[in-house]
């Protein structure tokens, strides 16, 4: 297969953007990825984007022409993908694709999300659409109901506390400090997330992801159109998997098939163990999220997650960084943007170029994107120079 | 919630939703609720009967819904709850009742109520919830 | 490039289905492509799924998922791709392009759209997601609205008259009584047509493809894996183009540049002239399309497509026959099933299977498909062994 | 219509929307509308500006709605047209008053109407139109 390798990416400043539309926020990442790989228009080939709810939430599908329009590279291809909260990872995945087929050689690949244009319980129902609608929808789940069924689950198989949920967040945020683009850039206490409002049942507010308006675009290249870019840095694995769309169809609620699996087949593409990673990016759209995501891929035995983060081991100088920039709890999920949000941050680290937030000796990172309660799972694994 | 009540979807899920009925493979005996038209392991070769699952169950893993989605917010808090009907067929369902009853490995059995009112009519929509057994 | 074919095709009856879910419409039509195919699920690698409106239609995204569960063929990465009317045939080149990476062998491609299930004037505002949700949604364009501002300029421009739009459904209609999967399988007549009311002038009902739910599936294999297959059907040509997303904000109303750029593409890749193409099947969601396209897919000089309707030559055993199964207007526009049933139709006729219906001596087929007012066009060129 | 008339999409495009306000580029002049903020042209070499364009245009190609959408059957049928507002600028637009007086060619100009009544909380959605001038 081709090399592959990210050349490029940025993202805009996630939040509440009432003064910005989807189109406007798909623009501006694309051009700062586009100016950060130092490439024009002309160069790039197709395009693909990565967007859930723009039908439900502000009546637009379509988003590939409109983001190709936006940008003004008609016509080239633009290819819309959608795998609820992991459409931004798989339209990653999809633009590799692209590369290694030998149709393209510089692709673009970019996600967003305009969700603050609706109401909260509107935009409750419309993330329901990620789930099974005849049967969890329709019973009044929520997203945040799926996985407080799976942390009470996690709770109940293996001990897991919620003073080890809440130091997720407390990890997270206190990375997202330093990230000039998160939505909430503030640190908070475990007493703080204790004390915060139930949502579901053990899952409180601050066990959350926000709702957020964002763009995230990065910039492919084939390994001969890399040469003349600096610092590539190359997609090593990629994997992905799906699982039954309704969580009470699978035989366990406490693992995640979709991690396991894609995870799985981007390590056996990368030749490396999960030992060798040296950051890794987790989808903590819940906190039990983030803890299950770390016995999934391996940093640790099934159900010791939460003693794992307990130990520090996820912080940004312990043995296994997680979302050293902020991760979806900090930063913001808009849910489409969310996948390539996750590797423009590890470019950034794999590039040496974090600031405060730099993980020492970054050679190898990993990105965990999962869609719904884990019917998708995609997985990809990026190095610097230095790893190969 | 939207488009969700229309006649068509209710029509199709009558069955399942108000009287418990799923599906079984004849060939490997695996039953199968909310109903697949397809056998997991037969495929093809497999030969799917409607089967009607006993109303009782015992709750695996359950939340409380605290901040509710749009058409169901009369209704918060309110308990859901995942649901073991045979080894290996499971569901997920509203529990009736105070939800602080709710605990896992607690029975239930099934109960017929109004499920939501949909925004966009007003329609109310009627199916299968779940109550609390003695202990 | 790696070589793919197509081994196996399969669609639902297409109509209003009331009886049938979207995902009973999706696991139908895949169990139909696999049986054709005769392959078993554990031989398939991945999964791709054209959808537009399900988001909206019925609260269901993450249709990817869904699918792969209905099929029992988790944890298989799975796919899906929205390009509004357009997302069958670009989840086919996507398919296409995930062989030809390397990283599958025998992939399935479907498209699924469930629309009967809301009132009309609720599709009639959903399926506008495919245009400009900003400038010609809000303003009360309707789709036909917009192939109608498209019918009177070329009208306007070439003359093009309302007898010969008629004869473009005469034609589809008359084909479409042979296909067993036709939702409207019964003839019209010019005079009908012109007597059908007025939706959008000068386009009337009987210009109009139909409101439709069905579902249509492939599998694709790529050459090695093809080698096991009865008569595989070879893709020899993909091509895929962006345009405005606005009607207005075009240079042209009366040519489609998606069309134009993405037949160029697919007929370079092919190696072949639009005079070696045996039979083709285009876009007809309105009367006017199918006109536009035969001049745009270079059958004869910009402007001519009326009068070339009107001389017989998309006849079946006319110079260029098109639609030879009955076009989406005879057969129905399941809008994300489209894409795959166009091809299903080829590979029919590319096999000599199709009966009363059949193209004598059809070697080369190429089928067109089209997103929103022209946004997005997508070209695939099949060929048998006999072209090759 | 869904979702149409939340606050901040109105507000967002009520420049655009109520005075006809789009874009030029200065360094090469040329104009948008509707608005782009990124050159064709010079992309992010481009220098975009505010540009008020005068309240006329002339009918290119036009249709009568006769089944309308969600939202817009109060009006029914109405005409739409695509409106150029200078050579190479062209935008569609409701025409207001009868629609067979609607013809290509005929000069329009802008006039502020009710555009539609949001289906879900019955707001009255205020925009341009566009009304026909003297032959
Ligand atoms: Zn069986
Ligand atoms: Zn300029």
């Amino acid at each position: 297969m081709r090399r592959v390798a990210i050349v490029g990416a940025g993202y805009t400043k996630f939040g509440e953007c009432w003064d910005k539309s989807l189109r406007r926020l798909a623009q501006e990442a694309g051009m700062r990825a586009l100016a950060d790989a130092q490439v024009e228009g002309k160069d790039i080939e197709a395009l693909f984007v990565g967007n859930m709810t723009a039908g439900r939430f502000i009546g637009q599908e379509h988003l590939s022409a409109l983001a190709a329009d936006r940008m003004g590279l008609t016509p080239i291809p633009s290819t819309r993908i959608e795998a609820a909260c992991a459409s931004g990872a798989l339209a990653f995945r999809k633009a590799l694709m692209a590369i290694q087929s030998g149709q393209h050689d510089i692709v673009v690949a970019g996600g967003v999300e305009k969700m603050t244009d609706v109401g909260g319980d509107s935009a409750v129902a419309s993330l329901m659409g990620a789930a099974d609608q005849e049967w969890e929808s329709q019973i009044g789940l929520t997203f945040t109901g799926l996985y407080a069924l799976i942390t009470r689950a996690h709770m109940q198989q293996y001990g897991t506390t919620s003073e080890q949920l809440a130091l997720v967040s407390v990890n997270n945020h206190k990375n997202g400090v330093h990230n000039p683009n998160a939505q909430y850039p503030f640190e908070i206490t475990v007493e703080q997330v204790l004390k915060s409002p139930l949502i579901a049942d053990p899952l409180r507010l601050l066990d959350c992801s926000p709702i957020t308006d964002g763009a995230a675009t990065v910039v492919l290249a084939s390994e001969e159109a890399a040469k003349r870019f600096e610092n590539p840095i190359w997609v090593i694995g990629s994997g992905q998997a799906s699982d039954t769309i309704a969580l009470h169809d699978r035989k366990s609620f406490t693992e995640l098939q979709a991690t396991i699996v894609s995870s799985r087949v981007a390590y056996k593409q990368a030749g490396i163990r999960p030992e060798q990673v040296d950051l890794v990016e987790v989808h903590d759209c819940f906190s039990i999220n983030e803890i299950i995501a770390i016995e999934d891929l391996g940093f640790c035995k099934k159900g010791e997650g939460g003693k794992f983060v307990e130990a520090g081991k996820i912080a940004r100088d312990g043995e296994r960084p997680i979302n050293t920039m902020g991760g979806l709890k900090s930063i913001g999920h808009p849910v489409g943007a969310t996948g390539i949000r996750q590797l423009a941050d590890l470019v950034t680290q794999l590039r040496g170029k974090a600031g405060k937030l730099q993980v020492n000796d970054a050679k190898i990172g990993l990105a965990l994107n999962i869609g719904g309660s884990g019917a998708t799972g995609v997985t990809h694994i990026l190095a610097n120079q230095n790893a190969l | 919630m939207p488009q969700m009540s229309s006649v068509p979807i209710a029509w199709r899920l009558q069955q399942p939703r108000y009287r418990l009925i799923g599906t079984i493979c004849t060939k490997c005996n695996t039953s199968y609720f909310p109903p697949r038209s397809l056998c997991q392991t037969c495929r093809d070769k497999g030969k799917i009967e409607k089967h009607k699952f006993p109303g009782t169950g015992k709750i695996l893993t359950y939340t409380v819904i605290r901040i509710a989605p749009e058409g169901f917010a009369e209704f918060a808090p309110y308990a859901i709850a995942i649901i073991e009907l045979e080894p290996g067929v499971t569901v997920a369902g509203q529990v009736v009742g105070d939800p602080e009853q709710v605990k896992t490995g607690r029975k239930v059995k099934t109960t017929f109520r109004r499920m939501y009112t949909d925004g966009k009519d007003g329609l109310l929509q009627y199916g299968m919830k779940w109550e609390l057994l003695d202990q």
